[in-house]
């Protein structure tokens, strides 16, 4: 491939680790349950199809999540805006539901744009405000009088039915996985996201709009969050305050599980896929396992960072 | 305040926990009084519901001549800033101050200069381990037996004394969910039936809970009964889109909970619905002015709990199937005057509220 | 110590990066008290070698000695204790901190309490800095505050207050202004007199040649050979290091005909850096832009570029006013100009990427079709770009940093040739390159001019000003104050109206040395 | 003299950011106390001290990564584990109490020492280290207090959230009630505590050899070391002082509640605001400009602006709104500097 990112073999490093993590996970689960019960569920087709179902909304936050950490940024708003995407999607209802979702996350998005590539605020915390402020305006949407919350049936359709035996929301989250994955590698956007995260000054001087690509990287994450806040609402029938939460931290863990670097420049796509699966299952696993909470975070931090010791091995942090 | 001997004031209003409970004086003080709620999380929709029933409470004829200014501020999950907010509101004067306490420990210092300054402190729903203030709670352990009661009830009217019950378990280390949880167990084991019990954490969110119920399912296969504590819509949810059969379910009092009930009883889904009721906030606020007044007040003030099972279920009384499935039904307490009803501050429009 | 042992000796050292042979057997010795210079192209292996002198880096093999005793540094601080003080480009000054810090930095002078004394720090920079006569560099500024040419005299500021016995300077003289330069000519000279061994790298031979007693030529990792100054002729030098004949440094000038103007500049100003440009550059014409270091010749290319905000006074093509508000404006077709920016690590690459990644990152819009990018079009494109400026790659997709820092020039040359620019305005575009090298760009650049480009060349190489340029515009303090043509560039010309001599009267004390 | 003033000009100028937090903290806060009913009074400086103590440790615990240009998202996560562990071993004889807290901070600054040695042996990014190893300090957090509760000594609970003269009064030091001690007996200890370990531990640090190298790595990794800097003990310095600090922020906040609660959401909170807290201070993101001291003061302007809603009357179901906007507004008030901004390069560092 002539427009790889370069050294393919550590960028493929991760993918392969955490491929075989996956394993160990499926593994350790059987385990329990063939000891516990008796059976295997975890092998089952029905099982696997029901995470990926549940993992689509993680994965298609993910998918916007990387674009921005490419650029070296991250954003932290995408909770919020999921929730104020699904919300004002059921409170305006109807066919115009999943367009008003979708509208109020390119808004959010350009609003974090503008402020880290115009206002130039560092990411972190510019979307960590745009998030409260979100939360804020939910919660005085819901202070005014109480609006719909039910979600239509396309978006019911979207999320939780079935088509040809497989979840519908499996094939959303395909649909977005080959949009981002065909930006990031074969359009001029998709590559100066690259250029501009890996040096944003040598981007400009070369001539990129690096403000119109960060802006375009924001528009594109809180797209990513309002269609998974979108498909969430359609999941669980109804949009409910605070309904993104979930979502933020684990987003972040499997692009960084992936093997996207967390300071920019260098990620392949098909690494936060498998960084999405791994998450899922070692959650779901958990929670299986009865696994209690103390555990749970323990389990959760150590899986994260021996992965990041195994895969990091060489690269010396100097110079 | 001084422990004195009860019986305390209007005691259908304000039900002392127990017989053991102590009974609180407060010099008279004369009103109109300064009232402060000093909530912690926002964000969720039982808080909104709360803070929208604690501002028309002061509104409410009762007591809108009683309080001469009300306050409420929300301070996140943030110990130290709700305990300035207390200090403060006791600083600034304020006669009493009604809190959901972010954590049941710790209220030590404030609880001292509260007392210093006779000033009532009040915290509800989420209580305090101490009996050194007035609080008011609904009995959560009662809630988690009356639960599990519910659903041994329910099968055994099936013939079925064996099984797999999973309990949904809500905010690991919160007090409300060990409290509920012990209470589930406890009935389950001293039944003597064979109940296996799965237990997942749902965090009392719709979406967490729709995700565990639904792994849990994929994993067991069938459970007999379920035992929420709360996100009963994601329980609902899951079942439904798991295809699995209908069972006794128990859960909280969210609208759309009761409207899967309603509608699905007859085709098995046997449920009952006992709802932590942000209404307590005004309950909460009406036994602070009482103490204020110089009433005698029940250290703990148990709320009853507002049950309705399947059997007792009626659309526009106890649930409304034209409005949105977020709201907690149970809003309103009769016996305390507390007559705003869910409905009324929840709905859609002003349309709606009439 | 007998004075004629060498005081650092190395030992057929080898050092290896994955698949580059970087060093191979090298004996190298050095002797207190002289001046040595080394010599080679880009990619000899000097900077590997004085980096493994002093610590930066491990060699694979051999061995080092310090006045006969065998050391092994594991960094440099180490080196530093052993008298072996180096100064890079740039690379040891940490802008955020003071300049006093900075000169103190490793081994600060402390209080009683063991803490950082920092007003004997500051008493120890005014002395270090008298001592190369930058009192104007106020000790507590920020490293970040000042410009390049006084960055690098607080690098050797810094480099003898360690008090070094052999004293390695690795182009540390690349930006400095020719005032500065005679400054470090007089402290090398007094360091001599001292015992001090100093290691000269330049790609400057008139500096080595001024300065040097000891002269050694690198090439592909290999020591030459040794010798005094004087014992091989500048050609045999430049062949001894390039391995083969050169003939003539710049490619011959056309005679000079008047062009018309093709950039126009008139009366720029901006923030009291420039004040009042006027230049005409006609097309085919390459112009050159002279002067000290920082009187806004850096300025002057960044506003043309659309980099900088509040720019007053005109500027047009042919009679079109041009006046980008960005460089993704002044790419574009209306415009077409192209900058090669000072600082090719930091501003003209993506060093973690590909070439083709770096060649490709200012011509998307011409290698795609729509919002896609043709994979045979880039392909094409990337590889054009490699072949026409004989870029030395073993393939496009290697990481751009593995190249030499000439190849890695290159690059940058050619992304922006890629854009196929009417005007090429180049910031010093040969600093840190080697002869061989360098030749290929002024013959490149000839060659644009020749096929109609209109080039405007910022170099604090004055030398290849009156080589290359066909107009030089000198600039002092914002503004153009002689503009040379023809047999006017001369050295003597260049030197005093960068010091303004001549055009004013009051001669700045900077001047007065030099005049 | 004139050197003198040059100087000064020249520090104000570098530190443009700290200057103007000082400005608006001094400001917010002189506003804030006359329009309340008891301003500036004893009783509510002691008030404010008590709950800003653990977010202006935690600014501080997130200051020191973030001059490496790295962040630590595990201060809260360190402060929570450090609050659970307090709630149970700081009780007892006075003996057993000095012991509890030293093995509170202990316990702390060990943790960051781990994250240091993980960040610089391990060669991961800080961010990403440290989200981990957040999890893992929650985690045993709650494997120490699975409920909240516990029993941290009443005593030392009621002398350390008071003024001096309670302090005194409750250990008996000497005559509270001496003449001397009126003029400074009003000063709340939890003032005291942070101004001593901000003070005696911050700026004493900062003008070390390993401080210094801190503050070189933000700035320039490379000629840090090229410089002969000590990179590796430098780093694993930041994150065990970081870990120190919000050791400080857990054990107070054990003292101030009785008692230790491995809250979750409360450990990502105060890790979020630390980071606030730290850009409104005037630090850089990007590392090697600011300081602890900043931080402070920037903890202290968001705390302040918090105090308002007690004052003003905003309908509550607006105030997480104005919260937010406020927040926004303030982190975005830096921006003016880039809207000046004439030559676009230095917009990039
Ligand atoms: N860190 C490294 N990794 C891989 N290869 C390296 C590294 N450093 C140097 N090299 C290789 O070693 C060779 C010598 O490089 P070196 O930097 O010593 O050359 P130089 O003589 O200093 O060149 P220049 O004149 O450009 O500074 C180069 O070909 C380069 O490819
Ligand atoms: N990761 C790498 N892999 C391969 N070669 C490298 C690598 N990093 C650096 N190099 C080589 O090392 C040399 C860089 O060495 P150094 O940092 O001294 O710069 P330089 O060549 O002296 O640059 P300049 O000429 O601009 O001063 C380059 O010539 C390059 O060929
Ligand atoms: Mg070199
Ligand atoms: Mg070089």
């Amino acid at each position: 491939m002539a427009f790889d990112i370069p050294s393919l073999k550590t960028e493929d490093k991760p993918m392969v680790i955490a491929s075989a993590f996956i394993l160990v996970i499926l593994s350790i689960g059987t385990v329990y349950t063939l000891s516990t019960q008796g059976s295997a569920p975890l092998l089952s087709p029905g099982y696997l199809l029901q995470q990926l179902q549940t993992g689509s909304f993680l994965g298609i936050v993910a998918a916007g999540m990387m674009v921005v950490i490419l650029l070296g940024h991250i954003d932290l708003s995408v909770a919020w805006t999921m929730t104020a995407a699904a919300m004002m999607a059921t409170t305006v209802g109807g066919e115009w539901a999943i367009p008003t979702g979708i509208a109020v996350g390119a808004a959010v998005g350009l609003v974090n744009g503008f402020g880290v590539a115009y206002l130039r605020v560092p990411s972190m915390i510019f979307t960590l405000g745009v998030d409260s402020v979100l939360r804020g305006l939910m919660v005085a949407h819901t202070g005014g009088f109480a609006p719909q919350d039910s979600a239509t049936p396309l978006m019911r359709t979207l999320a939780s039915d079935r088509f040809l035996g497989i979840p519908s929301a499996i094939f959303v989250w395909l649909a977005v996985s080959v949009v981002i994955a065909v930006m990031l590698k074969r359009t001029a956007f998709g590559r100066e996201i690259y250029v501009t995260g890996n040096r944003e000054v040598a981007a400009y001087l070369s001539g990129i709009r690096t403000r119109r690509v960060i802006l375009g990287s924001f528009v594109v994450s809180g797209i990513c969050a309002a269609l998974a806040g979108v498909m969430l609402a359609g999941y669980s029938a109804r949009a409910y305050q605070g309904m993104g939460n979930p979502f933020l931290l684990p987003a972040i863990a499997a692009v960084v599980i992936g093997g996207t670097r967390i300071l920019g420049g260098q990620g392949r796509y098909i690494g936060t896929l498998i960084g999405v699966i791994l998450i899922v299952l070692l959650n779901s696993v958990l929670s299986i396992m009865q696994m209690p909470e103390a555990g749970r975070q323990v389990i959760y931090g150590s899986v994260i960072i021996s992965m990041l010791l195994v895969y990091g091995r060489g690269n010396k942090v100097h110079s | 305040p001084e422990i004195v001997s009860g019986p305390g004031v209007d005691p259908a209003c304000f039900a002392p926990w127990n017989a053991d409970t102590k009974y609180m004086q407060w010099p008279t003080k004369a009103g109109p009084y300064k009232v402060a709620v000093v909530n912690g999380f926002v964000g969720n929709g039982w808080r909104i519901q709360m803070i929208k029933t604690a501002k028309a409470f002061a509104e409410d004829p009762a007591m809108k001549d009683k309080i001469a200014e009300f306050k409420v501020v929300s301070t996140g999950t943030d110990a130290p800033a709700q305990l300035g907010a207390i200090e403060d509101f006791i600083n600034q004067g304020y006669d009493a101050i009604v809190t959901i306490a972010v954590s049941p420990d710790g209220f030590d210092r404030v609880i001292r200069l509260a007392d210093k300054n006779n000033v009532v402190l009040v915290p509800f729903d989420n209580v305090l381990d101490t009996d050194k203030v007035m609080q008011v709670n609904e009995d959560q352990l009662k809630m988690g037996r009356m639960w599990a009661q519910f659903a041994l009830d329910e099968l055994k009217a099936k013939g079925v004394t064996s099984g797999k019950i999973l309990e949904v378990r809500g905010l690991p280390g919160n007090s409300v969910d060990r409290d509920r949880s012990i209470g589930i167990n406890e009935t389950f084991k001293a039944d003597g039936g064979n109940w296996e019990m799965v237990s997942v954490v749902g965090n009392w969110d719709d979406g967490t809970t729709q995700k565990v119920v639904a792994d849990a399912i994929a994993v067991h296969g069938q459970f007999d009964a379920v035992v929420g504590q709360g996100g009963s819509n994601g329980v609902i949810q899951a079942l439904m889109d798991a295809g699995h059969p209908w069972v006794p379910v128990a859960g909280e009092s969210e609208n759309g909970y009761r409207k899967a009930i309603a509608k699905y009883s007859d085709e098995g889904l046997k449920g009952i619905s006992i709802g932590q009721s942000p209404g307590l906030v005004a309950i909460a606020m009406k036994a602070a002015v009482s103490a204020l007044e110089g009433n005698v007040m029940p250290q703990l003030i148990s709320v009853p709990l507002p049950v309705a099972t399947y059997k007792d279920l009626e659309d526009g009384k106890n649930y409304w199937s034209d409005l949105p499935d977020n709201f907690f039904t149970v809003n309103e307490f009769p016996p305390c005057g507390v007559n705003i009803s869910g409905p009324s501050i929840m709905a859609q429009s002003e349309a709606d509220v009439k | 110590m007998p004075i004629d042992s060498p005081i650092v000796k190395l030992s057929g050292v080898s050092k290896h990066f994955s698949g580059t042979r970087a060093l191979e057997g090298v004996d190298f010795s050095c002797r207190s008290g002289t001046i040595h210079g080394i010599l080679g192209e880009n990619g000899a292996g000097k900077s590997t070698l004085i980096k493994i002198l002093s610590g930066v880096l491990q060699p694979d093999a051999g061995t080092i000695e310090v006045s006969g005793e065998a050391v092994r540094f594991s960094n440099p601080d180490q080196a530093a204790v052993s008298g072996i003080v180096c100064i890079f480009q740039e690379l040891s000054l940490v802008p955020d901190l003071s300049v006093a810090d900075n000169i103190s930095i490793a081994a600060p002078p402390r209080t009683r309490f063991g803490l950082i004394d920092k007003r004997a720090q500051n008493r120890r920079a005014e002395e270090l800095l008298a001592r190369i006569k930058c009192e104007d560099v106020d000790p507590n500024s920020l490293v970040r505050e000042l410009s390049l040419s006084r960055r690098q005299m607080v690098e050797i500021a810094k480099a003898l207050g360690k008090d070094p016995k052999v004293l390695i300077l690795d182009e540390a003289t690349s930006a400095l202004t020719s005032r500065d330069v005679e400054t470090v000519y007089g402290l090398l000279a007094e360091l001599r007199a001292a015992g001090v061994a100093s290691l000269f790298i330049s790609h400057r031979m008139h500096e080595i040649d001024k300065l040097c007693d000891m002269l050694s030529v690198f090439r592909n990792g290999q020591h030459i050979e040794t010798f005094a100054k004087g014992a091989h002729s500048e050609g045999e030098i430049v062949k001894l290091m390039i391995g083969r004949e050169v003939t003539a440094h710049y490619p011959p000038k056309p005679a000079p005909v008047p062009k018309p103007a093709y950039l126009t500049i008139d009366k720029l100003a901006w923030e009291g850096q420039l004040k009042g440009i006027d230049l005409r550059i006609g097309k085919g014409e390459i112009v050159g832009l002279g002067g000290l270091d920082g009187q806004g010749q850096k300025e002057l290319l960044l506003g043309l570029f659309g980099v900088l905000r509040g720019l007053q006074g005109e500027v047009a093509i042919l009679d079109n006013p041009c006046r980008p508000g960005s460089p993704a404006e002044a790419k574009s077709a209306a415009m077409r100009i192209a900058l090669v920016p000072e600082d090719r690590k930091t501003e003209g690459l993506m060093l973690a990427m590909s070439i083709a990644d770096n060649l490709l990152a200012a011509s998307y819009d011409r290698v795609s079709d729509g919002p896609f990018i043709n994979q045979d079009k880039a392909r094409q494109a990337v590889s054009e770009g490699i072949a026409k400026l004989q870029i030395k790659v073993a393939s496009p997709d290697d990481i751009v940093s593995t190249l030499s820092g000439g190849n890695q020039q290159k690059v940058v040359i050619a992304k922006w040739l890629m854009t196929d620019p009417d005007v090429i305005l180049l910031n010093d575009p040969t600093r840190g390159i080697d002869v061989g090298t360098k030749q290929e760009i002024y013959k490149l650049i000839r060659e644009l001019a020749d096929r109609g480009k209109t080039i405007l060349l910022y170099s604090s190489d004055y030398a290849e000003l009156i080589g290359c340029c066909d107009r030089v515009a000198v600039m002092y303090d914002g503004e153009i104050v002689a503009k040379l043509s023809g047999g006017a560039i001369t050295e003597e010309a260049i030197v005093a109206a960068s010091l303004n001599v001549g055009t004013q009267s009051s001669l700045p004390a900077a001047g007065a040395r030099h005049g | 003299m004139a050197d003198k003033r040059s100087a000064l000009a020249t520090n104000m100028r570098q530190n443009v950011a700290f200057y103007s937090a000082i400005a608006m903290l001094v400001a917010l806060y002189l506003v804030y106390n006359m329009l309340h009913p008891r301003g500036f009074s004893a009783a509510v400086l002691i008030q404010n001290s008590n709950e800003s103590v653990a977010i202006v440790f935690l600014a501080m615990a997130q200051t020191v990564p973030v001059l490496l240009g790295g962040l630590d998202l595990s201060v809260g996560a360190i402060m929570t584990l450090a609050n659970c562990i307090a709630s149970e071993v700081v009780n007892g004889s006075p003996l057993q109490i000095v012991l509890g807290m030293i093995i509170t901070l202990a316990t702390g600054t060990a943790f960051g020492l781990v994250n240091g040695l993980i960040v610089v042996y391990g060669r991961l990014q800080p961010i990403i280290a440290t989200l981990a190893t957040g999890a893992v300090a929650v985690g045993l957090a709650l494997f120490i207090r699975p409920v909240p509760g516990g029993n941290v000594d009443d005593d030392i609970s009621w002398a350390l959230t008071n003024d001096l003269y309670e302090f005194v009064d409750t250990y008996g030091l000497f005559d509270a009630d001496a003449g001397w001690f009126q003029t400074i007996s009003w000063i709340p200890v939890p003032l005291l505590i942070v101004v001593m370990i901000a003070f005696g531990v911050w700026l004493p640090f900062k003008r070390t050899v390993t401080g210094r190298t801190i503050y070189a790595i933000g700035s320039a990794e490379g000629a840090a070391y090229m410089s002969g800097l000590p990179i590796d003990r430098a780093k694993i310095a930041a994150f065990t002082l970081a870990g120190f600090f919000a050791a400080c922020g857990g054990l107070y906040l054990a003292i101030q509640t009785s008692s230790g609660n491995a809250d979750i959401t409360q450990a990502g909170a105060y890790t979020l605001n630390s980071i606030a807290a730290v850009v409104v201070g005037g630090t850089s993101l990007l590392g090697g400009v600011g300081g602890a001291i900043g931080s402070l003061v920037g903890a202290l302007i968001l705390r302040v602006i918090s105090f308002y809603f007690r004052i003003v009357s905003i309908d509550p179901l607006l105030q997480p709104l104005v919260e937010g906007l406020v927040l926004l507004v303030a982190v975005s008030l830096g921006a003016f500097r880039t809207l000046r901004v004439k030559n676009q390069l230095n917009l990039f560092r």
